[in-house]
């Protein structure tokens, strides 16, 4: 049935969709209210979970990780400061290769501190071999929780589920929420191989010298790739179940365009509205936005974006020193592909600066001028940035 | 060796594949004349290598030599030799 | 100049002792611990002023050098793999505080399974957090590194904390000849650190207050221009320091005997010493190779990158370590600062959790690079396992 | 580009009376004082949250810019001279 | 008495601890006293290494290790994926090493008894950051030599006295906190059997003395261990519901410097340090009512 839900009531209902048994979490601006809600429906006995209000994030992981071992699905949410808290554990727990999956309200991070959203926290840890998701709405947030866990449990691997904080966490739109029985049918229940139990003792988290370790590594390279074919039959499932659709990157009038947008998250849908528009002026322009960052769609986005001449990347984070993360690994991809588009990546929205449909105007003619004389001479720039706070001439 | 995902060992106590004996430089002798089979030694063996009796047995397999065994015993029944390779 | 043979870490407590370091904070982690025992064995027995911090995590650590640095101190400390990523939260803070620290980090492997052998996977997982990272490939370098991250993090326009990494074991616990400056010359290369403290009972300043939206990302902007400043002041401090002490390093980036190459390799650390070797090798039997050694990974040396490979074909990057679902780390930075050029790269990913990267591996990397001249790769990204 | 200079100091503020802007548009309710029934004990100067109240030598004084109406010194007031009142 | 003592070893020969270390006896002893319904959390330290060489593994029960700091949070994890699961009659066992304890994993034992978790949390503490090589953590004993407080002409040892966890998991009001030692293991497996007994966070405090960190002979480990609490620098106690009672007295208390003595990181004390040492020692039993 529909209801107006905001992101974290959408995570929280996913959640509960889930049946998990374990809930182990730390309140953090924008994410508390999925930490909230989850606790007024145990306290309801709507949800029959055990629910470990920790004392940090960094515990918040571990606890999980504790309980997943023992054999019990779980869940966690956080933000920002409390995901780097905790990033020590997002290794811990892909290294271990435990089904965990944690809801992320992307917030900026600090200093100076801001609790307002962009992409720099989930960015910040892309290596620790978490699947990473990114949303752009909130109906999509609650499918992503349920796809993630099929999709952690089959292949034994965390999932984060990131969707932008106050744009999505604390604005309600209308959500299909589907039936438990359907829930139910979609996703089986947890089982892990070599759970926690005095009857068949295990050592979990050995050591692993240096004639084995390589290996191991090799092993969660392997899983997270192969976890691009599950997400896409995780997706068909879906859509056979709940008649939505999700796959790794999202393509909106991209096929014939000549320029193309890429981003990811909320920033997508304000994308569209400003591709709508120049489409109606007969200008080819196009979208593609990724969902899954991690695994990384190598194949997908040199097909989506091999045909244009031009993309032009948002994205509201920076690796300072270098370039946007989307960016870099966009290149990435492209780097031995013959007919490579022209790359320019536009920094926006960091510290919840609104990204204007302006800006994104800006983006689409600098790409356009870009594929007009054929080269980028400045690769990497900064959109909606106030000079005169700054001082100086961009 | 074929590698569990997440290096999770699934044989407790393995670590018996790995003889420690190579380590010592003195072993302990029993005197079972001496022992009264009071059981400090097996009690206090960091390595379990003693198993209770009178006299007790040593699993010279594993035992690293430490003394600890030869120094506890009440009886004075146990003394470090030193140990000669073969 | 004395010269003595010395381990990696213990290059490193005399690199901070001559850099007059103030404060140091410090927990112990494999391999690490033996640059803080050093260092506190000068504090015992009097050779070093300073005031060795013995708090309870890695965590607690950054804290105490933000409490430190912002009080105008000059500060320092060391960690590798696990404890690097538990203060993951502090080290965003303090290059988002513009604080001028210098860390040293002891490259190990991030678990699990538990390993305590060396990778780049710690100091690489950090390329976001807006601190300097610079690679060194021997113990002479390693101090070298250490005076000069004082002198560029306390820079006006750099105003940044550096991390300077070392392969653990391979350098760390590995004995070198090493030549130590005086310390009148480091003081001359390195004035004392007069920071004005940040607080100050007679003018009472509230620090790190929150912007709101309409100001938070000029200050990140801040960041990327200190990181652009940084780009000359790091060659320019190692201009000076090659001028004062004799030995230099290039700046940001090495290029070695690329002079008519067609194929390159280009890695970081303590490997770099293997590859020149098997270029020497290689080109006395006529191939045509080169290698480049990337000592700055921030800031990205893009601009020196693209005039390194003008001539190159194919470029390999090493890469010890691995983003999970993707690939290489650097691979991505080289692919975005390649993209102009028609340059084809090649991804491995080698020599992980203490695993050698020996003379073949290296020879079998410049082959597949050289084969790649005509055929392109069906993978990218390849592990040397 | 002209080299750049760096910020001196990272994000700081120096302190001010009202930095972060006046606050009385929060209250809906204001403390008025009844200067005959004060006994001048200052525990409404003390109690104020908001440093809203100073003492004078007639007694306190309402700082109405920065008074955000919580009405704490009303319900301490031992002479109960302080009432809070409508806009 | 002595049948009291089980046959079976939970943790297996075999692993890689020096000779006579105190730390795997403590671990023996325990798993000897909780038997084979236990899940161990165990925090990266002396024990977490030597016994977990990939592919073997020492432990005989179910073990998990994931980092430093978390040993009672992953425990807090275990415990209540058990109550979800209706799993009746195993009990979560944390263990962690001193610095594991005292330093860096306080905050997470902290929230773990608060929180009122059904485990038991044994800290075996060698009084130093052993895995790491010796580095002076909070629980050194004042005066002590590490690596990281070096005895020279301007500093000697460890400056600051040791940290009283037991003192601090009593204040959150855990409803039994006992200390033992690897010299009296019917104590310690007693204390052991009375906090498996107990609903709720318990805490066991176990005095492990370590021959390469305190520069002592390895077979004299226990005989170090006995000294420390015949000399009261080591007293064994149990508090249940708050209320302090000690275990062993011992009849004549002996100098301290007979312990101090025994140990190669005590060789630098002067006299007057002794002395120092002796005074807090004494105020201490006094405290406790020891003689």
């Amino acid at each position: 049935m529909k209801q107006a839900l905001t992101g974290n009531e959408a995570a929280a209902i996913a959640a509960k969709l889930a049946r998990v048994k374990v809930i182990s979490a730390y309140p953090i601006t924008p994410q508390t209210a999925v930490v909230e809600r989850l606790a007024e429906f145990v306290a309801n006995g709507e949800l029959d979970a055990e629910f470990i209000k920790v004392e940090s994030e960094h515990s918040a992981l571990s606890a999980c990780i504790g309980a997943a071992a023992t054999g019990t699905r779980t869940f966690t949410a956080t933000s920002s400061q409390g995901l780097m808290l905790m990033s020590e554990m997002l290794f811990v727990a892909s290294g271990l290769r435990l089904p965990i999956v944690m809801a992320n309200a992307n917030r900026s991070l600090s200093a100076p501190l801001s609790i307002w959203c962009d992409q720099q926290d989930s960015m910040a840890v892309r290596d620790s071999g978490w699947v990473q998701l990114y949303c752009e709405n909130n109906q999509e947030v609650l499918d992503s929780v349920l796809q993630a866990y099929r999709v952690a449990e089959e292949l034994l691997l965390p999932v984060m589920v990131c969707f932008d904080g106050f744009i999505l966490s604390h604005t309600a739109e209308p959500v299909d929420i589907p039936g438990q029985a359907e829930v139910d049918e979609f996703l089986p229940p947890y089982k892990l191989p070599n759970p926690l139990d005095p009857c068949r003792p295990v050592t979990m988290g050995p050591v692993g010298v240096p004639e084995c370790y390589e290996e191991f590594r090799c092993m969660l390279q392997e899983a997270t790739r192969a976890s691009k074919e599950k997400l896409i039959e995780v997706g068909r499932a879906f859509w056979k179940h709940f008649r939505r659709r999700y796959g790794l990157i999202e393509r909106y009038r991209s096929n014939d365009a000549d320029v193309l947008l890429l981003t990811m998250g909320s920033l997508g849908s304000s994308a569209k509205d400003i591709v709508d528009s120049y489409r109606k002026r007969g200008e080819k322009v196009g979208l593609v936005r990724v969902r899954s960052f991690r695994p990384f769609p190598v194949k997908e986005l040199i097909d989506a974006l091999g045909s244009a001449k031009a993309v032009s990347v948002l994205e509201k984070d920076v690796s300072p020193g270098s370039a946007g993360a989307l960016f870099l690994d966009t290149a990435a991809a492209f780097i031995n592909v013959k007919r490579a588009p022209l790359m320019l990546d536009f920094i926006c929205g960091l510290g919840g600066r609104d990204v204007s449909s302006l800006h994104i105007r800006e983006a689409v003619r600098a790409a356009t001028r870009a594929a007009e004389i054929g080269e980028v001479r400045k690769a990497v720039r900064w959109l909606g940035l106030r000079e005169k706070l700054v001082g100086l001439r961009i | 060796m074929k590698l569990t995902p997440g290096a999770v060992i699934t044989e407790p106590g393995s670590t018996t594949r790995y003889q420690t004996n190579g380590w010592r430089t003195f072993r302990p002798a029993v005197d079972s004349g001496k022992c009264t089979g009071c059981g400090l030694c097996w009690l206090y063996c960091p390595d379990a290598v003693i198993s209770r009796g009178k006299p007790p047995g040593v699993d010279y397999r594993y035992c690293k030599g430490c003394g600890i065994c030869a120094n506890e015993c009440p009886a004075k029944a146990i003394t470090m030799v030193p140990e000669e390779r073969g | 100049m004395v010269a003595r043979v010395m381990s990696g870490n213990e290059v490193v407590a005399y690199g901070v002792k001559l850099s007059r370091a103030e404060i140091v904070p410090s927990y112990p982690i494999t391999p690490q611990t033996t640059i803080v025992e050093q260092i506190a064995e000068f504090i015992a027995n009097g050779e070093m002023r300073a005031e060795l911090m013995r708090v309870e995590s890695e965590y607690a650590a950054m804290g105490a050098c933000i409490g430190a640095s912002l009080m105008g101190a000059r500060t320092f400390t060391a960690t590798s793999s696990q404890g690097l990523a538990f203060m993951h939260e502090l080290t965003h803070w303090a290059a988002g505080s513009r604080l001028p620290i210098v860390m040293a980090v002891v490259n190990r492997a991030m678990a699990p399974p538990w390993n305590i052998w060396a990778d780049q996977q710690d100091v690489l997982s950090q390329r976001d957090t807006g601190w300097l990272s610079l690679f060194c490939e021997t113990n002479q370098e390693v101090l070298d590194t250490c005076i000069q991250a004082f002198r560029i993090s306390e820079d006006r326009e750099v105003l940044l904390p550096v991390m300077f990494s070392l392969d653990g074991f391979m350098l760390s616990h590995t004995s070198e000849p090493v030549e130590l400056p005086k310390q009148g010359d480091v003081d001359g290369f390195l004035p004392e650190s007069r920071r004005p403290p940040l607080l100050d009972v007679d003018h009472p300043t509230t620090l790190f207050n929150v912007p709101v939206p309409e100001q938070y990302m000029e200050f990140r902007h801040w960041i990327e221009k200190s990181m652009d400043a940084a780009r000359r002041v790091i060659p320019k401090a190692d201009r000076e320091f090659k001028r004062r002490f004799g030995r230099g390093y290039r700046g940001m980036l090495e290029p070695y005997w690329l002079e008519g190459a067609e194929v390159a390799l280009l890695t970081a650390g303590s490997v770099c010493g293997t590859v020149r070797d098997v270029v020497e090798s290689l080109r006395k039997r006529g191939e045509k190779v080169g290698m480049i050694k990337l000592r700055s990974f921030r800031p990205f040396p893009s601009e020196e990158l693209r005039r390194a490979c003008e001539g190159l074909r194919v470029l390999g990057v090493a890469d010890r370590a691995c983003s999970f679902g993707m690939g290489g780390i650097i691979f991505s930075d080289v692919s975005a600062a390649l993209q102009p050029l028609n340059v084809r790269v090649l991804g491995f990913i080698a020599g992980l959790g203490g695993r050698d990267i020996t003379h073949r591996d290296i020879w079998r990397m410049f082959k597949r690079c050289i084969r790649a001249i005509e055929v392109t790769p069906a993978r990218a990204i390849e592990w040397f396992v | 580009m002209k080299s750049w200079r760096g910020p001196p100091v990272p994000v700081a503020a120096r302190p001010s009376v009202g930095s972060s802007g006046r606050t009385s548009s929060w209250r809906i309710q204001k403390p008025v004082v009844n200067l005959k029934r004060c006994t001048r004990c200052r525990m409404c100067w003390i109690f104020c949250p908001d440093v809203a109240i100073s003492f004078t030598k007639r007694g306190p004084a309402i700082n109405h810019d920065y008074c955000k109406g919580c009405g704490i010194c009303a319900n301490e007031c031992p002479a109960k001279a302080i009432t809070m009142e409508a806009l | 008495m002595r049948e009291e003592l089980v046959e079976e070893e939970l943790f297996a020969p075999g692993h890689r601890a020096c000779a006579g270390c105190g730390a795997t006896l403590a671990v023996r002893l325990a798993l000897k006293a909780l038997g084979k319904n236990v899940i161990v959390a165990n925090a990266t330290g002396c024990v977490e290494v030597i016994s977990t060489p990939y592919p073997e593994t020492a432990w005989r029960v179910p073990w998990i290790h994931a980092a430093f700091e978390n040993a009672a949070a992953v425990a807090s994890g275990v415990e209540a994926a058990l109550k979800s699961l209706g799993r009746r009659g195993v009990k979560v066992v944390a263990i962690a090493g001193d610095g594991g304890t005292a330093d860096i994993g306080l905050q997470a034992l902290s929230g773990a008894v608060e929180r009122g978790h059904d485990f038991i949390y044994i800290c075996y503490d060698n009084e130093a950051y052993m895995n790491t090589g010796i580095q002076r953590s909070s629980a050194t004993p004042f005066g002590a030599w590490t690596t990281t407080t070096p005895v020279g002409r301007v500093k000697r040892g460890k400056d600051r006295p040791k940290k009283d966890v037991p003192a601090i998991i009593a204040a959150h009001g855990a409803p039994y906190v006992a200390t033992a030692s690897v010299a009296y293991p019917i104590d310690l497996i007693k204390k052991l059997r009375k906090a498996a007994a107990t609903e709720g966070p318990t805490y066991i405090h176990i005095h492990c003395p370590c021959p390469p960190g305190w520069r002592f002979d390895s077979d004299k480990m226990i005989e170090v261990a006995r000294l420390a609490v015949l000399s009261g620098a080591w007293i064994l106690y149990e508090i249940k519901n708050g209320r302090l009672n000690v275990t062993i007295k011992p009849p004549k208390r002996r100098p301290v410097s007979d312990y101090l003595k025994m140990q190669g990181r005590f060789k630098h004390l002067t006299d007057a340090e002794i002395a120092e040492i002796q005074r807090t020692v004494d105020e201490r039993c006094r405290h406790l009512g020891v003689g």
